[in-house]
């Protein structure tokens, strides 16, 4: 069949069509790391207006050179997605429903429980006489998620500061 | 949000890969309409043009009818849309390559002028200009001889669009478009046939009974046709006494009825009675195949 | 990942992805790399068009499988079995690579008189303490040590005391207390095990010595014959033979073979142990340390490797310095570095490290006067693993707990076990995107109690997606690359650093004041990483956030600085280019030693670097640690004399005019230290390792074959049945199950024992591409849930028709634990094993469906176990006992707390018309 | 900081159409569609070769398409069909992925009555079975039936010669769907328009490549020049000759008897229609001319019935 005699008509173009170009135009991308697995993608992040518009595996990067998997390629709806909570949710115990509350009221709240567990359960030797210097009443879990800043604060602030021994994350699991 | 069934597919992707478009119950009546707007417009031009004396009244009643059943037909159309308004960006370009595209003109062509028709009619009944008004004469002349081609060509078009698809079925009716233009043409006949018992034209009546006799049996040989196209599917998918069931229908319907009911006489009553059962014999079919590539996939 | 440790000195892949397409062999075991690191897989498949051989074990055929040029499936829990099978056949066909072996590794160190093996003892290594079922290894007292060296000769300092068994550093969970916890009251230092007091340990260069490790190396691994593994794991002998065959093929001089690894061998009790056999074979076979060789460890998480370094782990410091006991070595610093620290090789810097951390903490307040503040660290007294933490919180012993981006209600292994534990808490506070299981278990649990009956006081603080926030990611390869923030977070969205920061500020301010000693850590913690000034977003605006820290401020403690110097271009501390440059005096502050050298001098965050260069191994992009060496150990890329072992296989070589270490790597081993160095006797710290002694982590030097005292259950792998499976151990039939696991039995967590009749069939839990752990990232995403909807089971044709299942219809699976129900996926990806004569059958369970979002289902993980391995408590998901029979779950069956958002769900950003810009700035797509 | 590579440097001019009243707006839309865009000058024809070899049915390809073209989710069933739940092509699923189990007897055999299974069968069968996957999409064929039907020329052969629905002309008359060889084509219950791939033509007028394309981790989805693609496909069917893999066959590289090439073709290990692909698509244009001289030749003789029976006894 002979090929090609339909594409070369001229064709009927709408001036939307002839207008149409990537959204990615006028656009700022920011250097990103796929939060998914530990393979870790470049990825690039465009926004416009203080809105994503797009995110793309980086091609510049050696280990991925551009490409994604389903989850990289869906980092784009992991951030712009109606589920996302955008308000500190408050569950009283005992109670059926959440309340969202300030941002400032649970800070406080959290840290004046820490502070009391902290008191009630510091223990600074054991029956043995051996140094404890810890709380074992609270705990941490996660990390491997998070930035690794972040896990070097919670380790910081939870085991250096405060004394919590029981400071986890998925490695072990 | 489209949903899909959720009951395990056994794997694999044998079978047919072609999609059926949303074309439904719409499409069938908007096939049925057309069929008779351009039918009766063909029977009631080509009787006006060689036997004036006998159809020119006859006629003179028989557009305004195809008039308001093509206005039912574009109903049809437009609803069947996914964007219905959107219908006039069918007139965005003219493509041979594509009988809708072709259809659109000429039916387009083909309204404007039966409504010049009706409306010089309309003159003249009110009239506003002198009966014998050559210009009117000249005028309505024209548009029917014009019209002929265009509403030949709004005929015509139906079956090939069908037949020059992928889905199954349809892209083997060869036949298809001479089986519907047939119909068209025998319903036409059949449409004019009751104006004339009800205007009394006497003369008129007794020739379209015999047309209409003889499109009967020449509108069984193009369906023959055509189920001969659809054979190896339409035995795939119907048991047998289903297709000996359906076949009876359309025989009583399309044959048996008609035909004797003419024999019957010419009084507007054995016409009518003709011409419903071969819309209800037409309708059958057009279900049936419409149905095809829902069936097959 | 203590298997690579105790072998080779680090615990991390000791390569990186790309070097995959070097290679001439890939055995992927224990990892679905084709559908859990898809992208990952590019490299694989770059191999295999240059030629390669792909080679798939495991219990289904999977995508990955699909890809390989090799599929063998064995049942699971088998590895360790399968992998000695691959020991004994090169061993016993003498396919080693000689000259590697012999001076790479410890093959030809004498092992102590006394020391028994699995072989002598039907199953148990010498030192056993404990009734085979559960119990503890005394390496000194079983002469586990080597030849000449304290550990057990009698030398005061270790004889007859109970030494606790510990992984060398370069791993995690080094504390290993039982169950009861209470550290044991005395522990040998552990240099006791590896260093003789003058130099090194006999050797015997022939390696006939009947004690010397490659004898008993080759003894223990006689059993292990293609015929016995093959009963043992399913598969045929043949099969077996022809991997080995093909990795000995590909593997000597020219050619060099890797394995690929992931959670499908570290979620078992010998998970360990499986990497450990891993080791030996690549050792024999001299693929470590050479391009397109070594130990490729997938891991799960973006960044599991640096949480795993900077150490949000109970038993570590950051860093791998162990977190201190409460043990009375562990009172003072110097005792702590006495008993931690080794004499010889890279740790001999251990207190540089610690005093390091120490000053950078705590600053000021850390003194020489007052130990660096040493004693201000919390001990440890016991197991506070997660697995144990929350059977603790069942038992409503924990009043308060954070979840940073984890779903242990959702994901934790027996998650109902997990759940009880939450709602055993006084207050938990969630930091997360959604709200996952672990935040609404209170009120969505399907089969939980009533809203009205749980106490649990929850805050669920919404945290920024990582396009909100930035921070750098260690990934599987030990890299480390800056995300930067694109844009701010929605709402009271914030960052966990943001939280973290100001809680910490906030909890200062309440103790304010206080002059009890117990709060001064936290007064005198060095907490301030304010930004200098409001900070922009990339597109120029002023970010509206307020408070949010400066994490290149911590990332520059975290690689370290000099407190007696300050930088001239900044009057900042100078920054530390290297952990080279540390000092234990206390003039330098160091938050985590392995990552110095990623911030070397103000405005060079190399983690953010992003260069391209042609080196192949694109050292320019990221930064890895340690010292940016991306192929670790590789002194041994180059034969003893200093020489690439063959032009197509090298990689850093020693260079005689320069007389340094050349290439296109970071040497991992001194630059300067020509080949032919050689230690003089009772030399200490890297003195003491030989210019031919690639292992610099390790005291010797050496890899090792054998690992005396660096595991908790035994110097060399044994093959052990998982703590459920349906058969015996059929290589030491008196000892079913690892001597050394730790069970936990309660109501809540029940266990079908091996063998178990009553649950015939081998469950094995697995991951699928289209989402991620138990979901929190994928079940709340239409994209995703639209690829794999349902919960499902993979089954053998055989057992679906013995069961009367049928294929899309529904199932229930039953543990012990629990029962779920699924949509029965029948394929012939899954085959009935010939397993000890009779038919084993196995099913597969994605882990990835819980009660909470868009689409829910039956939760694996309700199934698992609480078990933990003696080594880094880790669990058992991999192979467990299950019933499986047709229809579906009475009771309860979740219902989505969420529905499919429409899609898109906002008016697009309207485009910038071509005119705007000119053409040609686009280029960026290729 | 972040790079600006993409920044504009000039404010954008953009041509903001001057405000107008609900009449103007009205005639607009009526008008609109019949101005026609200058035509862009013709570029060289870009196209899809899809390796299937290489796929490892990760559907990168689907998510990366969903995200570019901001599609919605197709519905959450489980369709059982091995890991294929996205079941066809749609005007919202434009990349769909495929999963063929090959094995002996793919079939689950029936319950029997003790149900036990003799050993004989296991363990020892060979393991020459094979998982295929593929990711199919839109054909852009050179000449597209779709295009040829499209009765509002919504559908154009755009300037990089691929199928283009241009979605501010289509009107749903759903023709396009009924011409599609391949399926792919259906009308949005959304907007009531025909969509399918537009091979990011967006993207590409900016040099980029089509989100699919970019996104697959094993370049089994590989983008460009037409004639590149075609020789890079004929040189990796002749290396799978050599390696011995059987049945590697490249399908739509090349003009068939009843149908032109494709611009997106495949490399393929097995028949066709293992693959769910016509053995040998058919172009339906090839009747029209046919039925019309057909139905004209009907028409006539039908016609010429009443003719002669009015001219007959009608006068």
């Amino acid at each position: 069949m002979s090929s090609l005699p339909v594409a070369s008509k001229p064709q009927p173009y709408s001036r939307e069509t002839v207008r149409k170009t990537s959204r990615l135009r006028g656009a700022t991308v920011t250097q990103g790391v796929c939060p998914y697995c530990a393979v870790g993608c470049g990825q690039l992040i465009y926004s416009k207006g203080g809105q994503l518009i797009d995110i793309e595996g980086n091609p510049e990067s050696p280990i991925n050179e551009g490409t994604l998997c389903p989850k990289g390629a869906n980092a784009f709806q992991l951030a712009v997605n109606p589920h996302r909570v955008t308000q500190v949710l408050y569950r009283a115990p005992f109670s059926e429903h959440w309340e969202t509350k300030p941002l400032d009221w649970a800070m406080d709240q959290i840290a004046r429980r820490v502070k009391a567990a902290r008191d009630a359960d510091f223990t600074v030797r054991n029956e043995a006489g051996r140094l404890l210097n810890s709380v074992r009443s609270i705990g941490t879990l996660g990390g491997a998620t998070i930035d690794n800043e972040e896990n070097y604060l919670i380790k910081k602030l939870f085991g250096g500061g405060l004394g919590v021994v029981s400071i986890e994350n998925q490695a072990r699991i | 949000m489209q949903t899909k069934t959720n009951l395990p597919s056994p794997t694999g992707y044998a079978g047919i890969v072609t999609k059926p478009p949303e074309w439904h119950t719409l499409v069938v009546f908007d096939i049925l309409f057309n069929n008779l707007t351009t039918g009766l417009f063909l029977v009631a031009a080509v009787g006006e043009l060689a036997a004036p004396a006998t159809f020119t009244p006859v006629a003179t009643w028989a557009y305004p009818v195809a008039l308001a059943l093509l206005l039912a037909d574009f109903a049809c159309l437009v609803l069947d849309l996914g964007d219905s308004l959107r219908f006039h960006h069918m007139l965005r370009v003219f493509k041979p390559s594509s009988p809708m595209s072709l259809g659109t003109w000429s039916l387009t062509v083909y309204s404007l002028l039966l409504t010049a028709i009706v409306a010089v009619e309309f003159v003249a009944a009110a009239g506003w200009v002198p009966g014998d008004s050559a210009a009117a004469w000249w005028i309505r002349t024209l548009a029917v001889v014009v019209g002929l081609p265009f509403a030949f060509g709004s005929a015509a078009y139906k079956g090939v669009l069908f037949s020059t698809t992928a889905q199954p079925g349809w892209k083997d009716a060869r036949w298809l478009g001479a089986y519907l233009v047939n119909t068209a043409v025998t319903l036409g006949a059949a449409e004019l046939l009751v104006i004339a018992a009800l205007t009394g034209e006497q003369l008129a009546v007794d020739t379209l009974r015999l047309a209409v006799g003889l499109l009967i049996v020449l509108n069984l040989v193009a369906l023959a046709l055509l189920v001969g196209d659809l054979y190896p599917l339409l035995s795939r998918l119907y048991a047998r006494r289903e297709f000996g069931v359906a076949g009876l229908f359309v025989l009583l319907t399309g044959v048996v009825i008609p035909a004797s009911s003419l024999l019957a006489g010419g009084v507007p009553v054995t016409a009518s009675v003709a011409v419903a059962s071969l819309i209800l014999a037409s309708l059958g079919v057009r279900f049936a195949i419409v149905r095809l590539p829902h069936d097959a996939t | 990942m203590p298997g690579l440790g105790a072998s080779f000195g680090r615990g991390a892949a000791t390569t990186f992805q790309q070097d995959l397409a070097n290679s001439d062999c890939i055995l992927i075991m224990g990892s679905n790399m084709a559908e859990a690191h898809p992208v990952g897989f590019r490299w694989p498949l770059k191999a295999k068009e240059k030629g390669a051989t792909l080679i798939h074990v495991d219990p289904r055929f999977t995508r990955t499988s699909a890809l390989c040029d090799v599929f063998v499936d064995i049942r699971a829990g088998s590895d360790v079995a399968f992998l000695g099978g691959l020991v004994n056949y090169v061993l016993s066909n003498d396919r080693w690579f000689q000259e590697y072996v012999l001076n790479y590794t410890n093959a030809s160190t004498i092992i102590q008189e006394g020391f028994q093996d699995t072989e002598d003892l039907a199953g148990l290594f010498s030192g056993y303490r404990g009734d085979g079922e559960t119990g503890k290894y005394d390496a000194v007292e079983g002469h586990w040590g080597y030849e000449g060296c304290p550990g057990g000769t009698g030398d005061p300092a270790g004889s007859g005391q109970s030494f606790r068994v510990r992984m060398l550093r370069g791993e995690h969970g080094i504390q290993g207390h039982d169950l009861e916890g209470g550290a044991p009251s005395h522990s040998a230092p552990r240099k006791h095990m590896t260093t003789a007091p003058g130099g090194t340990p006999p050797r015997d260069p022939t390696l006939q010595h009947p004690r010397c490790v490659f004898q008993i190396l080759k003894r223990h691994f006689a059993r292990y014959s293609p015929e016995v593994v093959s009963r043992v794991c399913g598969c045929t002998p043949e099969e077996l033979v022809r991997v080995a065959e093909l990795l000995c093929a590909n593997s000597g001089r020219e050619r060099t073979s890797v394995i690929v690894y992931a959670l499908g061998w570290t979620q078992h009790t010998t998970g360990v142990q499986m990497i450990r056999t891993a080791g030996i074979l690549q050792l024999l076979l001299g693929n470590m340390g050479r391009p397109g060789g070594g130990i490729m460890a997938m891991r799960g998480h973006s960044t599991i490797q640096g949480s795993t370094d900077l150490a949000t782990l109970y038993d570590v410091l950051p860093g791998y310095l162990p977190q201190p006991a409460a043990d009375e070595q562990h009172e003072t610093l110097h005792s702590y570095v006495e008993h931690e620290g080794l004499p010889t090789g890279y740790w001999a810097n251990f207190r540089k490290f610690v005093v390091s951390l120490l000053k950078a903490w705590y600053g000021d307040a850390a003194t020489p006067d007052n130990d660096f503040a040493f004693s201000w660290l919390p001990r440890v007294d016991g197991d506070y693993s997660q697995l144990l933490y929350f059977d603790r919180m069942a038992r409503g012993e924990v009043k308060g707990y954070f979840l940073f981006g984890q779903n242990p209600g959702g994901g934790g292994p027996n998650a109902g076990l997990h759940r009880a534990g939450l709602r055993n808490l006084d207050w938990l506070v969630v930091l997360d995107w959604f709200e996952i299981e672990s935040a609404v278990f209170w009120k969505n649990d399907p089969n939980g109690p009533r809203p009205a009956e749980i106490k649990t006081e929850v805050f669920f603080i919404p945290a920024a997606a990582s396009p909100e926030k930035e921070g750098s990611l260690t990934n599987t390869q030990r890299m480390l690359q800056w995300h930067d923030k694109a844009i701010d977070p929605l709402g009271d969205c914030r960052s966990d650093a943001w939280f973290l920061y100001n809680l910490g500020k906030r909890l200062k301010q309440l103790y304010a004041g206080s002059t009890d000693p117990r709060d001064q850590p936290l007064l005198r913690l060095t907490w301030d990483y304010d930004f200098e000034e409001r900070p922009r977003l990339p597109d120029g605006t002023v970010s509206r956030i307020e408070g949010e820290p400066d994490l290149e401020k911590v990332l520059q403690e975290i690689n370290g600085y000099h407190l007696d110097e300050a930088d001239p271009r900044t009057g900042r501390p100078r920054l530390v280019t290297a952990f080279s440059e540390l000092k234990e005096d206390g003039s330098t502050a160091c938050g985590c030693w392995i990552y110095s050298g990623v911030f070397p001098e103000p405005g060079r965050n190399r983690a953010r670097e992003r260069k391209l260069t042609d080196n192949p191994l694109q050292p320019e992009w990221g930064f890895a640690w340690p010292d940016n060496r991306r192929v670790l150990y590789n002194r041994a890329s180059a034969a003893p004399d200093g020489r690439p072992w063959s032009q197509r296989k090298k990689l850093i070589w020693w260079d005689q005019e320069s007389r340094h270490w050349v290439g296109l790597d970071r040497p991992d081993f001194e630059q300067e230290k020509p080949p032919d160095y050689r230690p003089t006797p009772g030399a200490t710290g890297m003195a003491a390792i030989a210019g031919d002694q690639p292992f610099i982590m390790k005291p010797d030097g050496l890899g090792w074959l054998y690992a005396p005292g660096a595991v908790k259950d035994g110097p060399l792998p044994t093959h052990y049945e998982p703590v459920e499976s349906p058969v015996g151990n059929l290589l030491y039939p008196r000892q079913t199950c690892s001597p050394t696991v730790r069970t936990f039995e309660g109501p809540l967590n029940l266990l079908a024992h091996t063998p178990t009749a009553d649950y015939p069939v081998v469950a094995t839990t697995f991951r699928l591409t289209e989402h991620y752990l138990s979901g929190p990232m994928s079940r709340f995403n239409s994209w995703l849930n639209e690829l794999q909807p349902a919960m499902f089971v993979e089954l053998s044709p055989e057992l679906a028709a013995d069961r009367g299942i049928v294929h899309g219809g529904w199932l229930t699976v039953e543990s012990a634990r629990g029962r779920i129900e699924a949509r029965a996926m029948v394929t012939r990806r899954l085959r009935p094993l010939l397993v000890e004569g009779r038919m084993v059958h196995q099913v597969g369970l994605p882990f990835h469906w819980a009660f909470a979002g868009e689409v829910v289902g039956g939760n694996a993980n309700d199934l698992t176990s609480l078990v933990a391995d003696p080594n880094v408590s880790m669990h058992e998901a991999k192979a467990f006992a299950c019933q499986i029979y047709a229809g579906r779950l009475a009771g309860h069956t979740p219902t989505p707390t969420k529905s499919a958002a429409p899609w898109p769900t906002r008016e697009p950003v309207p485009d910038t018309p071509a005119a705007a810009q000119p053409e040609g700035r686009l280029g960026h797509g290729k | 900081m972040a790079s600006r590579e993409l920044e504009v440097v000039h404010s954008p001019q953009v041509e903001t159409p001057p405000s107008r009243g609900p009449l103007s707006a009205f005639l607009d839309r009526l008008i609109g569609p019949f101005h026609r865009g200058e035509a862009p000058e013709r570029k060289p024809a870009m196209g899809f070769y899809t390796d299937t070899t290489v796929c490892i049915g990760c559907k990168a390809c689907e998510v990366a398409c969903k995200q570019w073209n901001q599609l919605p989710a197709d519905g959450f069933a489980w369709t059982g069909n091995s890991y294929d739940n996205t079941g066809e092509l749609s005007a919202t699923s434009w990349r769909h992925v495929k999963f063929v189990e090959q094995f002996a007897d793919n079939q689950p055999p029936e319950p029997t009555g003790n149900g036990r299974v003799s050993l004989h069968v296991l363990p020892d069968q060979p393991h020459d079975v094979r998982w295929l996957m593929m990711s199919d999409v839109c054909k852009h064929c050179v000449a597209a039936p779709c295009q040829q039907a499209c009765p509002t020329g919504a559908i154009i052969h755009n300037e990089f010669a691929n199928v283009y629905i241009q979605p501010d002309i289509c009107n749903g008359c759903g023709y396009c769907v009924a011409a599609c060889p391949f399926g792919v084509i259906t009308r949005s219950t959304l907007s009531g328009h025909a969509h399918k791939c537009t091979l990011c033509y967006d993207r590409q007028k900016d040099g980029l490549v089509p989100a699919c394309a970019k996104a697959c981790p094993t370049a089994s989805i590989q983008f460009g020049p037409i004639d590149e693609l075609r020789e890079r496909a004929r040189r990796r069917v002749e290396e799978l000759h050599r390696r011995g893999v059987p049945g590697a066959r490249m399908y739509g590289s090349a003009p068939t008897e009843t149908y032109t090439e494709l611009h997106s073709f495949y490399l393929l290990v097995d028949r066709p229609e293992v693959y769910g692909l016509p053995e040998a698509p058919f172009n339906p244009w090839l009747h029209m001319l046919g039925d019309y001289f057909r139905t004209a030749i009907a028409g006539a003789v039908t016609l010429a019935v009443p003719l002669a029976a009015f001219l007959l006894w009608g006068a």
